[in-house]
């Protein structure tokens, strides 16, 4: 506990020296690091001694404020959501040294270290609450504090927009999960979170329509993710790799912890979980695919792994609906597998993505190209990022999708009942993983592979070593997981059994989902392209290069003749042409010689431009009509108000 | 004691007529508050327990004075700062308005008689008139006019009120009183159609008073056009006062067996202020409108708190000290912002933060806390308030509530951030942070910061006992 | 009790007539007469006592000499236009204070009085004229005629504490008259800035602040 | 285990030039020609593993991973299918997913080395085989979960095991006709056949797969072809159990009537090449809609 407390104040005070430091120097920048780091280490440390001991550690302190009290508890439900927040606050902080150095960033380091910190050791702290006040508490802090770090360049209009409609998109979440803690405790006394398993389900459907709204707010799922896009694009990649690998993981640890306390679970639960699931994915992808941002890319594909966690939640809820312990365990342990993975995986995207936009100074895709020979590490690893979001073997991403198809999949075995609709989720799987393909061969195609497009990114520079170490390390996590997905069989089956209590008991994930095989596959995989791979390296060693590459008769190939994102896409894009609604501007090209001729596209979100921001403009033109209308000035109105209560309050209150 | 407590600033502010040095003159104002803040601090921990036919200390009126005079003693920290910057108008009417302000206000908490706390209201209104039109141009000595007019006609109706109470009495066949223990006791026997009548009068006149929608109409006005610590004073200290005399009319109302009704009037006008703030809040260019907005919203809440009873009552009283401080520090952080950009309007002030650190984070930070952002205070009391609300099974009114709520804060939420954030416009050459006029606002946000995450017992329990006056059943 | 009768409905006339009335010099002056009017009331209802004789003295000075001199000196000192400027007209006005004054008289009766008041009109009296006073305050322009319909407001306040002067000790009645003096005499001090800073008393042109 | 290992194996790479050759021969007969013989893809392959590399300026290390990892590939993914009567080697639950994002795998690089070159040509038929193989993903899957319905298990030994024999004469025989065509029609689009593809087309503008391979020249174009060649003889594995699910339980006669399925199945291909024509672009998103339609309907068929 002192470990766990320790480290936990270390992260979330880290930024604190700095704001003693002068900002014209280091800003304290290194201390912050390392006491970042150290704090990881101790949190890391203390996971390490519990899970050793029983797996679980609880403390619990008095707390004079209504309904609250200190409750810690560290299970292996929360462990699965800390390992990749530890490795992602811990390579973040160190990747932000050079990413955002003080010096080159004096206005706003402070603030960006100062929360970096704030919304890490707010996000462990929620995840170690068993009290809904502190819970909400320590939920707040991370939102806010999350608010700050997408506003870190408040100077550009844009972002501070991102900011604002993040604010309102995560307040107005907070509000909901206000009625739903509220509603979940007794309206006197302690606020603890009840045992898990214990809650009846009957009248509680007002509760989970709460915490989906609460929580979906968070996590982003599909028509709720309206902040996500522009959140994550606008903060600094460091902060979006926290944002998105870790941030928006805790509207999926509300929603899983939150269904654990309940001892069943209404089957329309589950069903509308997994509909969520599936319209977040394969909406989310579709968007992503029509983006030119490189991070507003990234973050649609948030959206859509949070579309997958929820069909392997989905799964898991009907399961237990219907008492199928294969499905449960199966969904689970994809979901929380797909959370730890999409968290490392998306983690690196970012940060490889960070590099390129130090190097270019750019985000739109169509200005990269030919990346990879001057940044051939940064490249590497945004492939096996890429690699590993679209589940691909032998990486991360394939084993956790594989234990989500696999749950699918179990649901056949019940014929005739309505269960058997959830296979649907395979299909729909399939198809974002074909979509997801189509998007990342796209980014690491068009960016990193070809000829340079603009100058600024024909003179790109590899990263330092600051940045590129925390890359490989999460790549390191990524291929770990993928190839020895067996280290982490024993926590998912803890975790699944605090989940769903002892119906899970006889069924290990071992004996439903042969890990063992998958890791087989993996390892040989590997193996056999590397020894081919070299073999052909070797062979092609002195190989002549001095040709450029068959234009197909044109005289003078130019580099601006190189498929761009958007011609990549395109095709794509037609066939989702009713849920995308882009705009272009400048198609048509008139004439034999046409003049100069622009062309641009621009995919505006489904849900926050077409309908949020026309609603929000009536609404608020409406009020300003009525505050108009009734602020007119006039003291004559004024007193009449007054005598209007009087005679409205008279006539209902007296016989 | 409790005399010299309100006797005292009175003495202080005759004197400082002719005291003929300016600073000492600005001096006074905190010397006598922390004068004051100690003697009610102790007044309250009982070393002097106070009860008396006139003037007297329950636990809510001992709730109210704290928080005003803590309240007080922050603005007056702020005003010798202030009033150093603005020789131009000088401080020969600021100081004694305060001083005498300061006195009327712990009057009007102390009074235990309905005619005398009558009289204290009144008085607040007519001493804060000039403090309202300290500026002295066209637009404060319309708002001033507009806030004696207004408040004017309601207290009259208050007034009204009370006669109505004591014609009750009279109708009631019992000795007529208006010593408020004396009411409280011979309280069922009262003439219920009088009664009812009296308290719907009460209601509107402090109503209009405290800035219950839709009687707040001045109330825009007033704080927009005020100096910063005086829309403090109001915002914070008065409307609280104001929302006492309401609390009385409650008390009786329940002493009387017709506690529902009073629930339900403050309910409804609660809920009705809630919902026009949120409305007239939405793409507000003026910041200081815009806390007064606020200010009309908070009142709301307290009134639903009130109306719910039982744990939202309780949170009402913990909201009465959470709402006074945050907004001590807004309208304080507000008035430095408008002081550095001479203007309070979003077309000018942009991104407050870049050119005053402190103030500017203290604004935000202040507009966190007031939207009831967890770890500040009034996030406790808004939760033990939906608490109460969703405990008694009022669900529509809790949703509603919650809705209300989210819209506010994106109401305000625009202007706020607007104003702090990005890069900062022209701002008047000379006009930095300076500790006098950042340490009061600071101190407040602190102290909110503190309620959010620790509630003494004392304190608990002060609150507790306050609810429970509300909750007399004969 | 006749007498008083005659008094109270001589009030509600004079209600009538500021109402209708377009001239402002008329209207402060027939206040002055309601307030002196009014004055005669304590000691009709409690006879002659030293308290009675008291308020009945001090309600004169007050509402019958020195606000209505008050007002006619400002009128004279910021050389304003002598009419009322209505937002509604005359006759609607009056439309309005009929109505209302016959909703009091109707409302009144839901309020029971004790046995010494019952023949007395004073509660439908009282009602009417402060929502006379009301109306005055929510149809006219001026910042004075303001004045004037709270003035009115405070005579209907009167009249119903007449009732319970005996009840009620001297100190809250002299309170009640010692702010009405402080009120409009605040209220003189600020119509006599806006005239400094506003080249007329109308309170439409008071009107800047506004959303 | 290490015999139907080799035995796989051998099959496979031997094997899998051959059917190339009959489609090509059959095409040619259609056409009244006498054609290349029937071992020409195996000449070319050992012509075009002598040559020497030759690479673009544009192109980096991603140039060479795309030919490797297509090789690979199928080579893994048959380890996991059995072959006619004979059991796949390699079997555990939940491999019929591996076996799909394996291809996926190799579609990801195939497509990544044709971006290497900067070829608006090669962009753009990357751009078609990410978005025809994104349709036809869903109508396998529909297909397996078809299978897998009728099936005890989730490996494919068990999806494709005996009982298809039973399933075809039983309830199940309309669904697994359906999914057949499917299947089909999959393998046609993968494999870069006609009506979705023409491997012989010399128009860059209208290919798909082999736009693709532009660049590539000598041994890595071999191993493109190769990898073809394997990835059409594993898909064309399937269709044949699929089709013809029985077995007599002795390897040989089991590998006899595997290979003579795939000679089946080539000959078909080289049929519908010569008798159709190829389709209009926009077309084909359609007709694999319309088989993902078909494989939903037949899922629903067996569900009932």
């Amino acid at each position: 506990m002192t470990l766990l407390g320790g480290g936990l104040l270390l992260i979330m005070l880290a930024g604190v020296p700095g704001l003693f430091c002068r900002s014209d120097e280091h800003g304290g920048e290194r201390f912050a690091a390392l006491l970042t780091l150290v704090g990881a280490v101790c949190i890391g440390a203390a996971i390490v001694s519990a899970t050793r001991g029983s797996g679980e550690l609880s403390h619990t302190f008095a707390w004079s404020v209504p309904g609250a009290s200190l409750a810690f508890y560290l299970d292996p439900l929360a462990i699965c959501f800390l390992l990749p927040l530890l490795i992602i606050v811990a390579t973040g902080a160190i990747y932000g040294l050079r990413y955002w150095p003080h010096r080159e960033h004096p206005a706003n380091g402070r603030k960006l270290r100062l929360f970096y910190g704030l919304i890490s050791g707010a996000m462990i702290l929620l995840l170690l609450a068993r009290n809904g006040v502190l819970f909400l508490m320590a939920w707040e802090v991370m939102a806010i504090s999350g608010y700050f770090l997408i506003t870190t360049e408040d100077h550009q209009a844009e972002v501070r927009r991102a900011g604002f409609i993040y604010l309102i998109a995560t307040h107005t979440g907070t509000l909901a999960l206000f009625a739903l803690f509220v509603l979940l405790g007794p309206s006197t006394g302690s606020l603890d979170f009840p045992a898990a398993g214990t809650l009846a389900a009957t009248g509680s459907s007002l509760i989970f329509l709460l915490g989906l709204f609460g929580f979906g707010m968070k996590a982003g799922l599909m028509p709720l993710h309206i902040w996500l896009p522009g959140a994550h694009a606008a903060a600094p990649s460091h902060a979006s790799a926290l944002l998105s690998g870790v941030m928006i993981k805790t509207g999926i640890y509300g929603l899983v912890r939150l269904t654990s306390l309940f001892a069943e679970i209404p089957a329309w639960w589950g069903w509308t979980v997994l509909l969520l699931g599936a319209v977040s994915g394969i909406m989310g992808v579709a968007l992503a695919l029509a983006q030119h941002d490189i991070k507003r890319l990234l973050a649609y594909h948030s959206v859509e792994n949070i579309g997958i966690i929820a069909l392997g939640l989905g799964i898991a809820l009907l399961g237990r609906s219907y008492d199928q312990p294969a499905l449960i365990v199966l969904g689970l342990s994809g979901c929380l597998l797909h959370v730890v993975n999409h968290g490392l995986f998306k983690a690196l995207l970012f940060l490889s993505a960070g590099s390129v936009i130090h190097a270019v100074g750019s985000r739109q895709i169509d200005h990269y190209g030919g990346l990879l020979k001057l940044q051939p590490w940064t490249g590497a690893m945004f492939l096996g990022g890429a690699v590993a979001i679209c589940g691909l073997p032998p990486l991360n991403g394939f084993v956790s999708e594989w234990l989500i198809y696999l749950g699918s999949f179990q649901a056949l075995k019940q014929p005739g009942s309505a269960l058997a609709a959830a296979v649907l989720a395979a299909p729909v799987l399939a198809l974002i993983g074909g979509l997801a393909l189509a998007c990342f061969v796209k980014v690491f195609g068009i960016a990193f592979l070809g000829e340079p497009r603009t100058t600024a990114a024909a003179q790109a520079h590899e990263a330092p070593v600051a940045m590129l170490a925390p890359m490989v390390t999460l790549l390191v996590a990524c291929t770990w997981i993928g190839l020895l997905p067996t280290t982490l069989h024993t926590l998912l089956q803890k975790a699944v059994g605090t989940w769903a209590g002892t119906v899970v008991a006889g069924v290990a994930t071992g004996s439903v989902a042969p890990l063992r095989w998958i890791s087989l596959s993996a390892w040989l995989l590997l193996l056999l392209v590397v020894v081919l791979f070299a073999v052909v390296r070797w062979r092609s060693r002195t190989a002549p290069r001095e040709l450029g590459t068959w234009g197909c008769g044109y005289r003078f190939p130019a580099v601006r003749m190189q498929y761009t994102a958007s011609s990549f896409a395109d095709f794509l894009i037609r066939l989702f042409a009713f849920g995308l609604n882009s705009e272009e501007h400048g198609r048509q090209v008139a004439g034999l010689f046409p003049l100069r001729q622009t062309f641009s596209s621009h995919t505006p979100d489904a849900v926050l431009d077409r309908i949020l921001v026309p609603a929000f403009r009536a609404g608020s033109w409406l009020c300003r009509r009525l505050r108009a209308w009734f602020h007119n000035g006039s003291i004559a109105r004024y007193l009449l108000y007054v005598i209007v209560t009087v005679i409205v309050l008279l006539t209902l209150f007296t016989p | 004691m409790l005399v010299f407590l309100i006797v005292f600033p009175l003495i202080i502010a005759l004197c400082s007529l002719v005291i003929p040095w300016y600073q000492v003159r600005s001096w006074l104002l905190p010397i006598v508050s922390a004068v004051h803040l100690l003697l009610s601090g102790m007044l309250v921990l009982g070393r002097f327990p106070v009860t008396g036919d006139w003037i007297g200390l329950d636990a809510l009126s001992q709730l109210v004075l704290v928080v005003t005079s803590v309240l007080f003693f922050g603005c007056a920290v702020y005003a010798v700062g202030y009033l150093d910057l603005r020789r131009d108008r000088g401080n020969q009417t600021m100081v004694p308005c305060l001083l005498i302000f300061l006195a009327v206000m712990t009057l009007a908490i102390a009074a235990r008689h309905l005619g005398l706390l009558w009289v204290a209201v009144e008085a607040t209104t007519i001493a804060s008139a000039p403090l309202i039109y300290f500026n002295r141009n066209r637009l404060s000595i319309e708002a001033t006019w507009k806030y004696l007019m207004i408040c004017s006609v309601g207290i009259a109706l208050a007034m009204l009120g009370i006669l109505f109470i004591a014609y009750a009495a009279l109708g009631g066949g019992t000795p007529v009183s208006l010593q408020f223990d004396t009411l409280l006791a011979q309280a069922p026997q009262l003439s219920k159609p009088w009664l009812h009548a009296g308290f719907v009068f009460l209601l509107v006149g402090f109503g209009t008073k405290m800035g219950l929608a839709p009687l707040h109409s001045w109330k825009p006005d007033a704080y927009g056009e005020a100096p910063g610590m005086i829309g403090a004073l109001l915002a914070g200290g008065l409307t609280s006062v104001a929302f006492l005399g309401v609390l009385r009319g409650v008390q009786l109302m329940a002493a009387a067996g017709d506690g529902g009704m009073a629930r339900q009037a403050l309910l409804g006008m609660g809920l009705l202020s809630l919902a026009l703030a949120a409305v007239f809040m939405v793409r507000q260019p003026d910041i200081k409108r815009l806390l007064a907005y606020s200010s009309v919203e908070h009142m709301g809440l307290l009134a639903i708190g009130v109306g719910i009873g039982g744990v939202a009552a309780f949170a009402a009283m913990l909201h009465l000290v959470n709402n006074a401080l945050t907004k001590g520090c807004l309208f304080l952080a507000a008035g430095n912002v408008q002081r550095a950009y001479t203007s309070k309007n979003l077309a000018e002030v942009r991104g407050a933060i870049g050119a005053l650190p402190v103030s500017g984070t203290l604004f935000l930070a202040a507009f966190l806390a007031i939207t009831g952002s967890p770890p500040f205070g009034p996030f406790l009391s808004e939760f033990t308030m939906l608490r109460g609300i969703f405990g008694g099974e009022h669900y529509v009114i809790g949703m509603l509530v919650l809705v209300l709520l989210a819209m506010v804060f994106i109401g305000m939420g625009a202007t706020v951030l607007t104003s702090t954030q990005g890069a900062p416009s022209a701002t008047t050459a000379g006009f930095r942070d300076r500790w006098l006029l950042c340490i009061s606002p600071l101190g407040f946000i602190l102290l909110v910061l503190i309620l959010g995450l620790y509630i003494p017992e004392p304190l608990r329990e002060a609150l507790q006992r306050a609810a429970d006056l509300l909750e007399v059943h004969p | 009790m006749e007498l008083t009768n005659s008094i109270l409905l001589a009030v509600i006339l004079i209600n009538f007539f500021t109402l209708g009335s377009a001239r402002l010099g008329a209207c402060v002056r027939i206040v002055a007469v309601q307030g002196a009017l009014l004055a005669l009331l304590p000691i009709m209802v409690h006879g002659v006592t030293l308290h009675s004789t008291l308020l009945a003295a001090g309600a004169f000075c007050f509402k019958g000499v020195i606000i209505p001199w008050m007002l006619l000196r400002a009128i004279q000192r910021v050389r304003i236009r002598r009419e009322m400027e209505p937002i509604v007209g005359f006759v609607p006005t009056l439309i309005l204070g009929t109505l209302t004054t016959a909703g009091t008289f109707l409302f009144a009766d839901f309020l029971p009085l004790i046995s010494a008041h019952h023949e007395g009109l004073y509660v439908p009296t009282a009602l009417a004229t402060i929502f006379s006073g009301f109306l005055l305050l929510i149809t006219r322009r001026k910042a004075i005629t303001l004045v004037l319909g709270y003035l009115i407001l405070e005579n209907g306040i009167f009249i119903f504490g007449v009732l319970l002067s005996e009840a009620l000790p001297l100190m809250v009645e002299t309170g009640v008259l010692l702010d009405l003096l402080v009120g409009v005499f605040v209220m003189g001090i600020v119509m006599d800035q806006i005239s400094r800073e506003f080249s007329t008393l109308n309170t439409e042109r008071l009107s800047a602040l506004k959303e | 285990m290490l015999g139907s290992l080799v035995l796989h194996l051998v099959l496979l790479l031997v094997f899998a030039p051959l059917w190339l050759g009959i489609i090509i021969k059959a095409k040619a007969l259609f056409g009244g020609r006498v054609g290349a013989p029937l071992l020409q893809p195996y000449y070319d392959l050992a012509r075009l593993w002598r040559k020497g590399f030759v690479f673009s300026r544009t192109t980096t290390w991603v140039f060479l991973a795309g030919p490797v990892v297509g090789l690979l590939v199928p080579l893994l993914a048959s380890l996991l299918i059995p072959f006619g009567g004979i059991d796949a080697p390699v079997s555990f639950e939940g491999d019929l997913i591996l076996f799909v994002y394996l291809f996926a795998l190799a579609r990801f690089f195939t497509v990544a080395s044709a971006l290497d070159t900067g070829s608006s040509f090669e962009g753009m038929g990357a751009a078609r085989e990410v978005t025809f193989s994104c349709l036809a993903e869903p109508t396998v899957l529909f297909a397996l979960l078809v299978l897998a319905r009728l099936a005890d298990g989730l490996s494919l030994n068990q999806l494709f095991g005996d009982h298809l024999g039973q399933a075809w004469q039983g309830g199940a025989g309309a669904s697994l006709g359906l999914i057949l065509v499917c299947l089909f029609v999959v393998l046609l689009v993968e494999n870069s056949r006609i009506p979705f593809d023409d491997p012989t087309t010399h128009l860059e503008l209208t290919m798909v797969h082999e736009v693709m391979a532009l660049d590539h020249s000598g041994p890595l174009l071999g191993m493109i072809l190769y990898g073809a060649a394997l990835k059409m003889m594993v898909m064309s594995a399937l269709l044949v159990r699929l089709a013809v699910p029985w077995q007599t339980g002795w390897w040989l006669t089991d590998a006899g009537l595997f290979l003579a399925g795939l000679v089946g199945v080539s000959l078909l291909v080289g049929i519908i090449e010569s008798t159709m024509a190829r389709l209009r672009m926009p077309r084909i998103p359609q007709v694999l809609i319309g088989t993902s339609l078909l494989s939903i309907f037949a899922l629903v068929l067996v569900l009932r």
